[in-house]
């Protein structure tokens, strides 16, 4: 139990997978200027890694380790993420239109965060069991989606202040990741 | 409209360079700019992707039922992807375990679904290579800018790429400023250089 | 000016000057300047000629349709009608009539007590009352409170109209019961007036003496225990606000017969000389200065009403207005001076706020001009306009006008989004 | 090998067949424009517009959330390619444009100071701004802010300033602008505007007859810009070339210069820079706005007619023009001689309004005679404009006036000059009347060959209509006046040829209705003067008399005293799909006044072809011209402070008494140069309602 | 239902032109990537260890079966003598696994020396266990039969200063591999003794 | 209706209480005197040179940077000399002239005016730029190294360095009253626990600071390594020796109160500061820094945007039930 709640902080805090591993940043700084979006955004993430992590951990050990075809995994995970988050859109639309209005509109975004394609990765790096990499699929995007609501807080205030013309948007906001990233350098070493 | 070829190639260069102004791809640029020698392996690593997958895309556009053209592109350019990670694991092992996982997440990198989109899904081959060459180019160059600033910062040294020497900028009581070459330093590099590029222009 | 405390730790106090003076009456003005609505459309009053000659006590309207008017306080001619634009844009059209210097009584005014006469002669009578709420079908008053506390710092009109004509009030109560049938009358006055209160026959409160507890909200917080719900006013909680002026001059008009025409207004002088003199309404502000030794010099200050919520205007040309409680002229050097300092979120305004609205953000997002945001998340709608913020602002920022600004566009968008 | 080869094909049929079965099961209707759209787009799904991926941005896009150029991927292309999609490329044709409408800025006067937010909105919430201007920049720029295409900022002079390269005619700055200042128009809007009592509008611009912005074509060429200078001035008058020649210049009579010297000399600058653009040669071009597909028939070449052509075909509609005479150009091709006008000045002038293309013209035909309204409605016009002007000449109630022979009308006598067959006349001539006109013949009689030419007016020179510049021309020119006088009667020989004319001493009495006092004859005191032709040049008036004529469709048009009724607002007839204006309309007038009431029948008319509202809005600023009167209030100042006198520039001209200048046709008033036309407009003030540049160098 | 079918048709046939041309370029690169991998990743470490050996290590190497897993040994001779075998550990860092190489001598088992082969540890902190020879020389001359911990678990070993948690990793890799290499000793003080010369 | 005399025009109110940010920001310099001053005179004139030439960097930084704007000066304000000053604070005396150049930059430009000047940095000036150094120039910044060459008649270590180093057992030589008057080594200004103590009760008194942040942070220590402590005190050292050790007190009165990167709400501010002071002491006694003020502000500075967003329901606000 210990250990999953350390692989849990590890990978929401410490090796915080936009901020330290500079992973998923199209969509951080496409979405986190609303808090409405990132909050929006950070479920995506979650509930698609989530599915994500469980379909590729299940590829690499039926098809890919048996075959021994492990140089494949690239375009093997890619092409079932990109199906994968497809098919959630179709049937979400359908189903849940509910959701579908939260959720759904940055459904298509996720494709090509490399976020998620990078945790896919990194639990195969890492040889996680099955609860590990249920853990690691959750708690990263968990990780993500926390990086991304504090900088929509500080976005929000930023975008509001007197940000002289060229430093304004993306520019400021890329330095201010800096900052957040600096201050998460605080959690190093905290497992 | 129409654009020469030479336009199409040049304008990677300077108008749309990516990533200062096509904000996009943004991971590797921040992830592997620690030398130059990583920055402009990566560049070249995705300029070869750009430009096969651009080919390809250009040359299968009219047979690629547009319903199914997204998986389609990503498994061109997962191809490519999955070459590149094979054949710089056989030349160039040392860059490889720099690159790390960020080759095969060159598979994600928007500028290249996106070049494959907005570029050669809609025109012939040749302006195709010449804009995916462009763009390639003007991403290495922006890669090695950046990497040179991180590095000459961060740790006194430019590393020549596709070689093992490391040129000494300043003389041994330097001190390295070693946060430019740290995850934050990144970001707060990119984002000054980004405003700098706002302030020139286009 | 009340400067901070030196254990700035203790919320600053700012309370109201309670001591009304005697009041000084002046004499009939050689001209007096009425600002009157402007119609919709514009354009100059049809009724209404340059030469005409007005009574005191006439009413006066643009044209015989329109429901703005004003009363003439004086006898005499037009002499010139002129466009003016008033604060928050309002347009108005300036009636300058020379007096002849005696007063020829208009006899349009009945003396049945009903809310249509309160209608037809009271709008705007001295001390500003409204009657437009008891008219309204979509809202029921049940109560109404006299409000013997003057709505800012200094100033002591209203106070010593409770002082000095308590048996006006009196009787304007039951006028005002009559009119508009409204059962409940409450007076609030501060506990020095208590005595004077008891008189009217309305029912008493006090209220505590420091700034802003006079204003509608904070009575109705504190006295009555309603809440205003934010963007709405008293009236829709069913609670209507008059001065204790309004109702002293609503019982001596049905007493005399006549409409009244002046009205108590204090003056302040540069080092804090404080007068209270009775003047006709309209009276050019020139006069009532002069007439209390108080000058006017370049870059000065010349403020209708007191220092917290006034409004500075530009000359002392302009008239006397029925809601004018104050004129304050303030030196340059006494006056606050605002900066386009950004918000320091120092806390301040939090602190002070009596409503607890979060300006530290608000200011940000009026300044960035999101005011739909800001109403939507910051409360813009909740504040009782006391100036308290602006008042402590460290970085000096206006917030009060941005505030101002803010209900003003938002008004604005209101109604375009309603065509 | 094989495993890697059947696992992809596998992933790759099951992926396939797992989005094409969903696609058709969980199928949802959404509008089928998205899906165009997101074609348009990268779809590379960076959320780089701000929108989470391409199809949330498509959806923004059809819905008019998000701008066209939203993708930055896509780039100016795609944004051409969704404005197709999404069919906006009507509105894009002509393009919205901002311009800023105050010219006070620093130098406009305060009430008071302002202290606080500084914004102008915030401002204007305190008595309307600190500006003594009721509609004057505040300056605090709430424009610029507004502005996210950075088109704007606030120049030097304090108020902002559009940068038309830049400015995408969002409205922003027009929401923005508390006082009204920033006006986001399109071209045509701005053609068909016509002066307010709430435009910032300078008393020479109020004056202007036909609303010329002349403080703006002064300024553009004060900064050397003449072309621009001359597009200002077409965007009003589009006659210059003539009008710089033979405009009598209200606009002058009001200029605020006067009080302090002289008024600028606003004619000659606008003749200078449109000989400028002229002797350049270059072709400017004029935007024209997409073709409406109406057709519209112009009955009269006259400067009316051509002045309507060409807003009308700015507007967008398809003009033809039918003229009975040889030439176009009426009475300025008919009625002002040569040596006033030269003939190619004129045609210059007409062939730039041709030169928009989209103009026909057909001369030599003669409305009631050679075609008719229903010939014109079967033609396929949508709209008649009757520019027909007033040929007839008035009569000088003198008996047997039309029976003597050596007694011409002005309209003949000048006419046929035009024609190159001037009416032979004898050594002594007579002119009646004291109207620019008059002169015309007087100074024309000069140059046939006339040695005694005199001017019968029955009051004093200083009541005549005419000119100052054109009387003391005559009076260069040797011409004798004989004023207070009426003609009485014609002495003739018993051919009937005049041999002079006999008339009466006047004495002016009570003011008449036109302010003017009114001559009264004396009795006995009857002069005779010899002379051989005797000119009646005392009006026109119109022919209608086809009107008259029953059954048919023109019979229905009203005509009083000659002219054909119209609104004088839109210029319709009783007749809903005719228009008329010029002398046609009302009692002839100037030049200019037909430019400007061309501009207003094209108004009329584009808004009646349109379905739009006529009529004009209540605000309408109605100035006239001739007895300066109307004139916004607070404009018209008695006096002014604080200007360096210095006179205004000479104008140029032929050496009086000169052979050229007596004996032929050559222009008598020239072109200043180019140091003496910056000068001048360096006397100009800039002026707008109240404010104006104290400090002109 | 025919734009299905070919959409199908279409995505599995690039899909298997794609896994057919990866598998070629696979087959055509293989042998060349083990041999960059070992040069590159493990090499350097063994190497270091061995320095001053007179074989090339990574061509002397054998491997071990341990129970599921299969354990390489590299090979250091000196002095004639095949009397040094490295081999990989695993300690955790808190940036995951950290790859330590151990050399023993298979005579006295003395640790001949460490080094760190893979990490992911925070550049300038915790990679410095790698590059600071001052840490690494610490090793040298311990049993591996004893834990090997840093001082403030109370063992002998100075941690890398700031990077506590990387160095008792790297210890607990050292001290882990005690276990292994006890079970198998027999095993490779028969395989390393072919390597000598 | 104008009349010859100009008068100013307004929108109310049109008194002030006359406080300004220039005051404000004296009165903060003025209360961290004390600290500054033992500091000074337990360094000598480096650490003079050290405080002096931080604010006088601090300073020209910012008008530099008003320059380019081309805005009207804000250097009066007196916020870039306090920045300058607290960053000297931090330093070891030792500091060399370019480091504290460097740091100014990051603090002034950096940090605060590419946000838009005073009042939009996110996060607090002097910290940010202190966290970029302390990660870059270990070497200056590992204290023991850096004042080897003092002998000032006081152990010489640095306390949480041993600390961390050698465990609880180790810091025994400290006494909590050197600890407490400032005879410890450390940063010029950060070591003098009474003189900061003074100068914050005199902050808060006058009004300057909020006290709020103040109290819950030094709680939120002093309950956190309590805690520690308390479960196993032979690997974690008691709540006294972390509050008078290290940047504790410093952040306490002179950081953490930063006006723009803290919460102004009453709630928020007790969580902001119980929650630093946490922080604080999980990244002493877990973390792999040394001290761990610097990023638990700057980590809570991050929250504060999202902290701020409790408040009080203003009064008349209608809720709706949605």
């Amino acid at each position: 139990m210990g250990d999953y709640i350390l692989l849990a902080v590890g990978a929401i805090l410490v090796n915080n997978i936009l901020l330290i591993q500079y992973l998923g940043n199209c969509p951080f700084l496409g979405t986190s200027k609303s808090m409405d979006n990132a909050t929006g955004m950070a479920m995506a993430v979650v509930f698609v890694l989530a599915l994500a992590g469980i379909v590729t951990w299940i590829f690499e050990a039926v098809f890919l380790k048996p075959l021994g075809l492990e140089y494949m995994r690239t375009i093997v995970f890619i092409v079932v993420i990109a199906a994968l988050v497809q098919f959630v859109e179709i049937f979400m639309k359908k189903s849940m239109p509910a959701l579908y209005a939260g959720l759904g509109i940055f459904l298509p975004l996720i494709t090509t965060n490399c976020a998620v394609m990078g945790v896919c990765l990194i639990n195969i790096k890492e040889e996680y069991n099955f609860l590990e990499m249920l853990v690691s699929s959750i708690a990263y995007p968990a990780g993500f989606g926390l990086a991304l609501i504090l900088f929509a807080g500080l976005r929000e205030r930023i975008i509001i202040g007197r940000v002289p013309g060229p430093l304004q948007d993306v520019s400021i906001a890329l330095v201010t990741a800096g900052f957040m990233s600096l201050s998460f350098l605080g959690f190093k070493g905290m497992i | 409209m129409a654009k020469t070829i030479v336009q199409e190639f040049t304008k990677g260069l300077w108008e749309e360079i990516p990533p200062f102004r096509l904000v996009l791809g943004l991971c590797p640029v921040l992830a592997v700019t620690k030398t130059v020698a990583n920055g402009v392996g990566m560049g070249v690593a995705a300029t070869f992707v750009l430009v096969c997958s651009n080919i390809l895309v250009s040359a299968l556009r009219n047979i690629i039922p547009s319903q199914v053209r997204v998986p389609c592109f990503i498994i061109i350019i997962a191809t490519f992807v999955v070459v590149v990670e094979l054949v710089m694991q056989a030349v160039a092992y040392p860059l490889f375990l720099q690159l790390g996982i960020f080759i095969p997440l060159i598979v994600v990198n928007c500028i290249i679904l996106g070049r494959a989109e907005a570029f050669a899904s809609k025109n012939p081959p040749v302006a195709s290579i010449a804009d995916g060459l462009g763009i390639g180019v003007g991403f290495t160059i922006a890669l090695g800018a950046l990497a040179g600033i991180r590095e000459a910062f961060g740790a006194g040294t430019i590393s020549v790429p596709f070689s093992d020497t490391v040129i000494q900028l300043f003389g041994p009581s330097f001190q390295p400023f070693t946060f430019m070459v740290e995850a934050p330093g990144a970001f707060v590099c990119l984002g000054l250089v980004l405003a700098i590029m706002n302030l020139i222009g286009k | 000016m009340i400067k901070r405390s030196f254990l700035g730790l203790v919320k600053p106090a700012l309370r109201y000057n309670l001591a009304p003076g005697s009041v000084q009456e002046l004499p009939v003005p050689n001209k007096v300047i009425l600002l009157l609505k402007a119609s919709e459309n514009g354009g100059p009053p049809s009724t209404l000629k340059v030469g005409d000659a007005v009574k005191t006590g006439q009413r006066l309207s643009a044209s015989p349709d329109s429901a703005e008017y004003v009363i003439s306080s004086v006898t005499g001619t037009i002499s010139a009608m002129s466009p003016h634009v008033g604060t928050l844009a309002q347009k108005y059209t300036a009636i300058t009539i020379d007096a002849s210097g005696q007063d020829d009584w208009d006899d349009e005014f009945n003396k049945e007590p009903t809310l249509d006469t309160a209608l037809r002669f009271f709008e705007g009578a001295p001390g500003s009352p409204s009657f437009k709420a008891f008219a309204d079908p979509e809202k029921t008053i049940r109560t109404v409170v006299i409000n013997g506390m003057d709505d800012d710092l200094l100033l002591t009109a209203n106070q010593c109209v409770v002082q000095n004509e308590a048996a006006e009030i009196k009787n304007g109560v039951d006028i005002l019961k009559k009119m508009t049938g409204v059962e409940r009358v409450v007076i609030a006055v501060p506990e020095s007036l208590v005595q004077q209160a008891s008189a009217t026959g309305a029912e008493l409160k006090t209220v505590r003496g420091t700034y802003p507890n006079s204003l509608p909200q904070m009575i109705m917080k504190d006295v009555l225990g309603q809440m205003v719900e934010a963007g709405d006013t008293p009236e829709d909680e069913g609670v209507v606000f008059v001065t204790a002026e309004a109702v002293a001059a609503l019982g001596a008009a049905f007493r005399a017969g006549q409409l009244p025409v002046s009205k108590v207004v204090t003056v302040v002088g540069k080092g804090g000389s404080t007068r209270n003199v009775r003047a006709r309404i309209g009276t050019p502000l020139r006069d009532v200065l002069q007439a209390c030794n108080v000058s006017v010099s370049e870059r000065d200050r010349l403020v209708l009403g007191g220092p917290m919520r006034g409004i500075a205007t530009y000359s002392d040309e302009l008239p006397l207005e029925p809601g004018t409680d104050g004129i304050v002229v303030q030196d340059e050097a006494d006056s606050a001076q605002t900066t386009d300092y950004p918000c320091i979120n120092c806390g301040e305004c939090i602190r002070i706020c009596p409503v607890k609205i979060p300006v530290n953000m608000l200011v940000r997002f009026l300044e960035a001009r999101l005011y739909e945001e800001a109403a939507a998340m910051y409360d813009l709608h909740c504040c009782i306009e006391c100036g308290l913020c602006s008042y402590v602002c460290v970085s000096r920022i206006p917030i009060f006008q941005y505030i101002k600004l803010g209900k003003y566009e938002l008004s604005l968008i209101e109604t375009a989004e309603a065509e | 090998m094989i495993e890697a080869l059947l696992l992809m094909m596998g992933l790759g049929a099951v992926a396939g067949t797992l989005l094409g079965i969903a696609s058709k099961i969980f199928y949802v209707w959404e509008d089928p424009r998205i899906a165009l759209v997101v074609d348009c787009l990268a779809g590379a799904n960076c959320g780089g517009c701000g929108y989470t991926g391409c199809g949330a941005c498509a959806a923004a896009m059809v819905s008019g959330e998000a701008p066209v150029s939203a993708c930055i991927v896509a780039g100016a292309d795609g944004a051409a390619k969704v404005a197709a999609v999404l069919g906006l490329e009507a509105g894009a044709a002509e393009a919205l444009t901002s311009q800023n409408t105050c010219t006070g800025g620093f130098r406009a006067p305060e009430k008071f100071s302002y202290m606080g937010v500084n914004d102008c909105r915030a401002a204007y919430l305190l008595y309307a701004g600190a500006k003594d201007c009721d509609v004057g920049c505040l300056g605090f720029g709430s424009c610029v802010k507004a502005c996210v295409f950075d088109a704007l900022k606030i120049g030097p002079d304090g108020y902002p300033v559009v940068d038309e390269e830049k400015c995408v005619g969002c409205g922003a700055c027009e929401k923005a602008c508390p006082k009204g200042i920033m006006q986001v128009r399109k071209p045509s809007d701005r053609l068909l505007h016509m002066n307010l009592v709430t435009d910032r509008l300078a008393p020479c611009r109020q004056t202007c007859p036909a609303e010329v912005n002349i403080p703006k074509y002064i300024n553009h060429i004060k900064r050397g810009e003449y072309d621009k200078a001359w597009l200002t001035v077409m965007e009003r008058n589009p006659l210059p070339l003539s009008t710089g020649r033979v405009c009598p210049h209200p606009c002058e009579d009001a200029c605020r210069r006067a009080l302090a010297d002289d008024p600028v000399s606003i004619n000659q600058l606008k003749r200078f820079c449109s000989d400028w653009v002229m002797n350049k040669g270059t072709s400017l071009k004029i935007p024209v706005a997409p073709d409406t597909g109406y057709k519209v028939a112009i009955v009269g070449g006259g400067p009316s007619g051509l002045s309507a052509a060409f807003y009308l075909r700015r507007l967008g509609h398809k003009v033809k023009i039918f003229e009975w005479l040889p030439k176009l150009g009426g009475m300025i091709y008919y009625g002002i001689p040569e040596y006033r006008l030269p003939k190619e000045i004129l045609y210059e002038d007409i062939n730039r309004i041709f030169g928009l293309g989209g103009i026909e013209v057909k001369t030599g035909v003669k409305f009631g005679v050679d075609f008719d309204l229903e010939s014109l409605v079967g033609g396929g016009f949508d709209a008649v404009l009757m520019t027909i002007g007033a040929m007839n000449h008035a009569s000088a109630r003198i008996p047997d006036e039309d029976k003597v022979k050596g007694v011409l009308p002005a309209t003949v006598y000048l006419r046929r000059q035009g024609l190159g067959d001037p009416c032979p006349i004898g050594k002594r001539v007579g002119v009646i009347g004291g109207g620019n006109v008059a002169m015309d013949c007087l100074r024309s009689s000069v140059r046939l060959g006339a040695e005694k030419v005199y001017c019968l007016y029955r009051r004093t020179i200083k009541e005549m209509p005419a000119n100052v510049v054109e009387i003391e021309a005559c009076e260069h020119e040797g011409i004798e006046f004989i004023t207070l006088c009426t003609p009485t009667k014609f002495t003739t020989d018993e051919e009937g040829i005049l041999t002079g004319i006999e008339y009466l001493k006047n004495e002016l009495g009570e003011p008449d209705a036109s302010g003017r006092r009114k001559p009264v004859p004396i009795e006995g005191s009857e002069t005779v003067i010899p002379l051989d032709n005797f000119i009646l040049a005392i009006g026109q008036t119109t022919d209608s008399a086809f009107a008259d004529e029953e059954g048919t469709a023109v019979s229905r048009l009203e005509t009083k005293w000659g002219a054909i009724v119209n609104d004088s607002d839109t210029h319709q007839t009783a007749i809903p799909y005719v228009f008329t204006s010029g002398d046609c309309a009302g009692p002839p007038g100037l030049l200019v006044a037909a430019v400007g009431a061309g501009r207003r029948a094209a108004r009329g008319i584009h808004k009646y072809l349109m379905g739009e509202d006529m009529a004009f809005p209540p605000a309408r600023l109605r100035v006239d011209s001739r007895r300066m009167k109307g004139h916004i209030p607070g404009t018209i100042f008695d006096s002014i402070e604080g200007i360096q006198r210095k006179g205004r520039i000479a104008q140029p001209e032929l050496e009086p008494g000169s052979y050229e200048r007596q004996h032929t046709y050559a222009e008598v008033d020239l072109t200043v140069t180019e140091e003496d036309a910056l000068k001048e407009a360096n006397r100009c003030m800039r002026c707008c309602l109240t404010c104006y540049n104290k400090d002109t160098s | 239902m025919r734009d299905i079918i070919r959409m199908i048709v279409v995505l599995a046939v690039m899909a298997a032109c794609g896994g057919a041309l990866l598998a070629g370029v696979k087959s055509g690169t293989a042998a060349k990537i083990e041999y960059q991998q070992l040069k590159f990743v493990k090499g350097p470490a063994i190497i270091e260890i061995l320095e001053g050996c007179s074989n090339d290590p990574l061509v002397d190497r054998f491997k071990v079966k341990d129970g599921e897993v299969e354990r390489g040994f590299y090979v250091g001779v000196f002095d004639g003598k095949a009397n040094t075998v490295v081999f990989e550990s695993f300690g955790k860092g808190f940036g995951g696994d950290i790859g330590v190489m151990v050399g023993v001598n298979i005579e006295t088992d003395e640790l001949l020396g460490m080094g760190v082969t893979t990490h992911a540890e925070t550049p300038g902190l915790g990679s410095r266990a790698k590059d600071d020879p001052s840490f690494r020389a610490q090793f040298k001359g311990l049993s591996i039969t004893e834990p090997v911990k840093v001082k403030p678990d109370g063992g002998q070993i100075d941690a890398v200063s700031g990077a506590t948690i990387t160095s008792r990793g790297v210890c607990q890799g050292v001290t882990d591999s005690s276990a292994f290499y006890s079970r198998l000793k027999p095993q490779i003080l028969e395989q390393a003794r072919a390597f000598a010369k | 209706m104008s009349s010859q005399k100009k008068l100013v025009v307004a929108h109310a109110p049109y008194w002030h209480d006359g406080s300004k940010i220039s005051t404000k920001n004296y009165h903060i310099m003025i209360a961290a005197l004390p600290a500054v001053l033992m500091g000074i005179s337990q360094y000598g004139a480096p650490a003079l040179a050290v405080i002096a030439f931080a604010m006088a960097c601090a300073m020209i930084w910012e008008v530099i940077w008003n320059l380019i704007l081309g805005k009207s000066a804000s250097i009066g304000d007196g916020s870039a000399a306090v920045t300058g000053m607290l960053l000297g604070m931090l330093m070891p005396a030792t500091a060399p002239w370019w480091l504290i150049a460097l740091g100014t930059f990051i603090a002034i430009i950096v940090g605060k005016q590419i946000f838009g000047g005073i009042g939009f940095n996110p996060l607090n000036p002097p910290l940010l730029a202190l966290a970029m150094l302390v990660i870059s120039f270990t070497g200056i910044f590992d204290f023991n190294e850096s004042l080897r060459h003092y002998d000032l008649g006081f152990v010489m270590t640095y306390p949480l360095a041993d600390l961390k180093a050698f465990g609880p057992d180790a810091i025994g030589k400290f006494g909590m009253g050197d600890l407490f008057m400032g005879r410890q080594a450390g940063a010029i200004g950060s070591t003098f626990g009474l003189g900061l103590i003074v100068g914050g009760l005199y902050l808060i008194l006058r009004g300057y600071m909020r006290w709020e942040i103040s109290l819950s942070f030094l709680a939120g220590v002093f309950i956190t390594a309590l805690l520690f402590n308390l479960s196993d005190s032979a690997k974690y050292a008691g709540p006294l020796f972390h509050l008078f050790t290290g940047y504790t007190l410093v952040a306490a009165f002179f950081l953490l109160p930063e006006d723009s990167s803290s919460p102004a709400n009453f709630i928020p501010m007790l969580i902001f500061g119980a929650m630093a002071g946490m922080m604080t002491v999980l990244i002493r006694n877990i973390g792999a820094y040394v001290d761990g003020v610097v990023f638990a502000v700057l980590l809570m500075n991050l929250c504060n945007p999202l902290l701020d967003k409790i408040r009080p329901k203003a009064i008349g606000k209608v809720v709706e039930n949605a």
